[in-house]
């Protein structure tokens, strides 16, 4: 694990295109989740969220390594999975409002988006939980023998749940194609993953599933997206499940109102020397992958995106209150 | 017609739905050598194989998860926690996960998770083995819940449950089986519609809301009350959530009297919810207060003098009537 | 006199409590840096050192069952499950284990553990986040649940809480935290026994039983009842087991007329069984249907529009009132 | 790991009243249990039970390793944990029966047999749930300073739960006093446990929360005793906890009524070769610890205890009926 360069070898095979959307993928949330924090302090989103800010590389990485029709399951820091499974920032950004268009009706908020039909099975408000519902859809799709993998996302705070032990268990013992992102990004709420594991690698506990297990560099999206791929090939395989961590930071703090009190200056700033954007940003302009001018557009590209993100959420209209009653039943 | 008990009845209704449905599947502890422990799975795993029957860990998180997850994605399973008191284990999934994520998402997915689970008390397996746990399940919101008094029933509402779109629970209680109650069951095919109550025995002066294990006792409570010329109507819901209202309610306004029979503790019992209601929306032909025979708010002891003395039983429904009336 | 909140109150209690008491301790996540998310255990890491306030893993499972064992063993822990909708979580060990323990043994150990959860819907944090599952927790035996409505009675009831020798479980409500209900808190020491309803305002109409959140809502209500000439009586129960019967049964005696105000789905509620038990020993005192003002039978809602909608609010309760009287 | 052999450096340091009692304490188990089947068979018990029959050793030598005041928390395999800690067979025998003078009054029976002053904190019915409660009590040691220990037993099928891994990871972070004793009898029920995890040592699983996990014969009382007593010294200093795996067989099947079709008559048999009650037996006369005639009275001691504790259980009161309603509240 290296933190700090991008290695040149992983991005030769890769397509122009395919840089330039891991590019345009990690902006969009970084721009995404900036916005969500400002209309929160602008009281339009009523309930604080979880900040993706800092980890973009691994979920954009990550879904990068996927087909389309396949799955993903989040958690509580969801929003740049979505982004990166193909979630519209409109209805996403409608959802936090608590608006009718939102992916959830206004019924879910930030923690509950789901979309079926982008294979994103929904974030989770229960820490862990998703850990044993990525098995189910591994198991639909080995029933069904579709093909598909499902990409598992948690925290170094779900690691330490009862459902992390039985999920993977689960998984390695039927060979389920899951491969579960261990985000670690050093901090449960306010405890430190230091204090509340007594190992420094987490993805060491694969051992005890006899399944693989890596630990790698989560700020570096050409890494994490090699590493997923070939976790996903072996999945797609039959062979069964992996886990790969990617050490990471969360800039934000825990949620939006979070002072981050228990974090010294310095290790925040620590981290944002290491930020995936402006660091993968240096490496496609060494590379000629990208001038300045196509960077600048992307930006504006996305800023626009936003943008138009907060006016459709701004402009749509709430729920009916007894739309409350509906889908409680199929 | 064959004479079926519990298991039999039982195992009948998955193999006919899995056959009929290549979705449905089985996720649960020793399902695949011994058919779980009193072999209502038996035969499956070599009808439809590894991939329709699966044996899994010790690991009723895993299982309720994964059955949330395959029926998101488009399967049918049976999770199969042995013992409603094991649903804690899961109890997250419960609570929060398998009947929310509907809801949550807006109405996007479907949830059809058919959960199975032996229930109640009467075989000397204490405390940790024993409960029906209604009232815990029905204030979850968005679980069906079914608890059959008769194979017959088992079987129709069991099929039912394994097309519903919802998710359901299926409580098969423990002491019908060892009591080796027989239904007649038809050849032919045949659901029972989840919502909908059967009225087990007709009378006039006091209405019985009896499920599972009650209904039996009821119905032998009936016949020696009979004999004192006192008739009571004993009617069985069959589904806690949803409640046929309609027929208890009608059965209130005939003969004016209730007792809910139900065997959990009192307090947040079933019961409780059926007698509440009635209290509500029936409360003008009630001539007398409603009573409920349930088992004391205790756990529920191993040994046998004990446990029987817990049971609500039919001496303790006959006490009740003779005041009542 | 003091005026404090509820976190400052439930602060004061624990403290007061550990330092009355060595074998008191703190089991919780994040309860040491930030004192848990919204500060009740702030500054008692520093005070009573890590032996006592431990910071734990996110492991529900190991908090309650480590509060499980210590208190078997001689300590008395306060379990901190951030949010009642974790509690299932550690599901088994609220049903079978906490609470079944000492039965189980034949009555040699004491479990002597408090849980603290916020509970509560109004603060826009959804369906995982926002439950009071009262019926849930009523339907396991052998479980203390306190809800209080104001910050004197949240630290008098917390304080009687730890120095019970049996389970409890502390629910405090969220959108009172945020509201900043705050109450004259005496600086002498005080407890309020475990089963002592409060009657938060005398009437003579109706009798309206509410706990946390509805019984300001029932307050701003009587309010509004009171200028149309109606007169409402809003008895708060403050724990719902054990339940003060009594106060309920007399408030009733007097009316004749009783609304179990109650913040969750109506099935399988607390409402249920306040109702149920109304229905049954006070049935000849009333003039009317017993009403339950609830929530709706489904999650609880993220959007504003749509979580204010199903809360159950004065205007609800004021509906019902006129529509009884 | 060698099963079959006992090796002779390890007793040589114990007295010979310490190596008598572990045969002693072996038999008493054997016995009692190959009685409770037989009551069983005759209706004196209520409810079938997990017997303890092939795994004497374990608990035993487990046992043998504690001091008096030390904790132990058993499961639904649990009378050769109670016998080893000290269990009165007469109150165990009359708890089975449903008597008023059984450990529970009655109103536990198999599964939750307690006898906190003997520091037996109780069976448990639900697998893996004692593994958490285990760390309470340790937890009390360790605040009280007490410098007591707590032994955890629990099942192969056990390691696969939710709690193993929330339990052992919180005891851990904490260095709690506790040594986990995995009795890898092979099955979980019906279920081989090489099929059930995906590892061939189940006490590897400590490397996922940086502990000590040792795999040993379980058949071995001697090299039981050895192992947890290096565990429970690390405890009692203060260094956190173990896994001790000790692998083994339950002759008798899951319960007292299981036929056991599901495993191969060559498993059983083979099995019963490495009976932990000849070999230690073997090993005793071959050292000339015990003679013949001492092993011979030792036998009858045990049957004349075994045959009063049924005497006692069988004269015994059942509870009366409204005890049911009591001991629910302190
Ligand atoms: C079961 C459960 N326990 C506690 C919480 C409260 N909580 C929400 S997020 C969080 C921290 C999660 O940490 P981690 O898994 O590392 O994810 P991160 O927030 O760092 O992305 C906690 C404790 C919860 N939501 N669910
Ligand atoms: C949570 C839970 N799930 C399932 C069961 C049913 N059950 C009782 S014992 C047992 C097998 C336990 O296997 P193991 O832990 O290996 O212990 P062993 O019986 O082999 O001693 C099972 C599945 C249970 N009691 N609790
Ligand atoms: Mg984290
Ligand atoms: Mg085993």
């Amino acid at each position: 694990m290296t933190i700090g360069t991008i290695d040149r070898e992983l991005a030769l095979p890769l397509k122009i295109e395919k840089l330039e959307d891991l590019y345009r993928t990690m902006l969009r949330i970084r721009v995404f989740e900036e916005r969500v924090l400002k209309e929160f302090g602008r009281g339009k989103i009523p309930c604080h969220a979880h900040l993706y800010i800092g980890q973009e590389a691994i979920a954009t990485g990550a879904c990068a390594a996927l087909r389309a029709d396949d799955y993903i399951i989040s958690n509580h820091r969801g929003h740049g999975h979505l982004i990166a499974k193909g979630g519209k920032t409109d209805r996403m950004m409608a959802e936090l409002f608590g608006k009718k268009t939102g992916y959830c009706k206004g019924k879910g908020g930030s923690m509950h988006c789901a979309d079926v039909k982008l294979g994103i099975l929904g974030a989770n408000g229960i820490v862990g939980a998703g850990i044993t519902i990525a098995g189910g859809a591994a198991l639909t799709a080995k029933v069904k023998k579709t093909g598909q993998v499902c990409l598992c996302f948690f925290g170094d705070g779900a690691s330490n749940t009862s459902r992390f032990h039985e999920g993977i268990n689960f998984a390695s013992v039927l060979k389920l194609p899951v491969v579960y992102i261990l985000e670690n990004n050093q901090y449960a709420i306010s405890v430190p993953i230091k204090y509340a594991a007594n190992i420094t690698n987490l993805a060491d506990r694969a051992a005890a599933y006899g399944i693989p297990g890596k630990t790698i560099d989560g700020n570096d999206v050409l890494g994490v997206y090699e590493a997923v791929k070939e976790a996903v090939a072996r999945a797609r395989r039959g062979e069964g499940p992996s886990i790969i961590e990617g050490k990471t930071y969360r800039w934000a703090g825990h949620y939006t109102s979070d002072p981050q009190n228990y974090v010294s200056k310095e290790t925040i700033e620590q981290w944002k020397t290491k930020d995936p954007l402006p660091r993968f940003k240096g490496f496609l302009m060494e590379n000629a992958v990208l001038s300045e001018e196509q960077i600048e557009s992307i930006h504006q590209e996305i800023a626009d995106e936003i943008e138009s993100a907060v006016k459709f959420a701004d402009d749509s209209p709430f729920p009916a209150p007894e739309e409350t009653l509906e889908d409680v039943y199929a | 017609m064959a004479e079926l008990g519990f298991i039999q009845a039982i195992n009948q209704a998955i193999e006919e739905e899995m056959r009929r449905d290549p979705s449905v599947i089985v996720l649960g502890e020793d399902v695949r050598a011994i058919g779980a422990p009193l072999g209502e799975f038996k035969g499956l795993y070599d009808k439809f194989g590894a991939d329709r029957v699966i044996d899994t860990p010790i690991s009723e998180t895993a299982i309720m998860g994964a059955a949330i997850g395959a029926a998101a994605t488009g399967l049918r399973p049976i999770a199969n926690i042995m013992y409603a008191n094991f649903l804690g284990v899961c109890g997250d999934e419960m609570v929060n996960q398998l009947t929310q994520m509907r809801y949550m998402g807006g109405g996007e997915v479907k949830v059809p998770v058919t959960i199975m689970s032996y229930s109640g008390a009467g075989t000397r397996h204490a405390a940790q083995h024993s409960r029906n746990l209604y009232g815990w399940l029905m204030n979850i919101t968005g679980l069906k819940i079914i608890a059959p008094s008769t194979p017959y029933d088992a079987k129709g509402l069991l099929k039912s449950a394994l097309r519903e779109n919802n998710p359901t629970i299926f409580l098969y209680h423990t002491a019908l089986i060892k009591r080796g109650i027989k239904s007649e069951v038809p050849a032919e095919e045949y659901t029972i519609p989840l919502g909908k109550a059967d009225i087990k025995r007709e009378g006039k002066d006091v209405t019985v809301v009896a499920m599972a294990l009650t209904v039996h006792e009821a119905l032998a409570a009936a016949n020696t009350l009979q004999e004192k010329g006192i008739s009571i109507e004993v009617v069985d819901p069959r589904t806690l959530v949803p409640l046929d209202k309609e027929t208890i309610i009608n059965s209130v306004k005939k003969t004016g009297r209730l007792i809910v029979f139900d065997e959990e503790p009192k307090t947040g019992s079933a019961a409780a919810e059926i007698a509440a209601i009635v209290a509500d929306e029936a409360f003008d032909y009630l001539d007398a207060p409603i009573k409920r025979v349930c088992a004391p708010d205790t756990p529920v002891p191993y040994s046998p003098v004990l446990e029987d003395f817990w049971i609500p039983d039919q001496k303790d429904l006959i006490e009740a009537v003779t005041e009542l009336v």
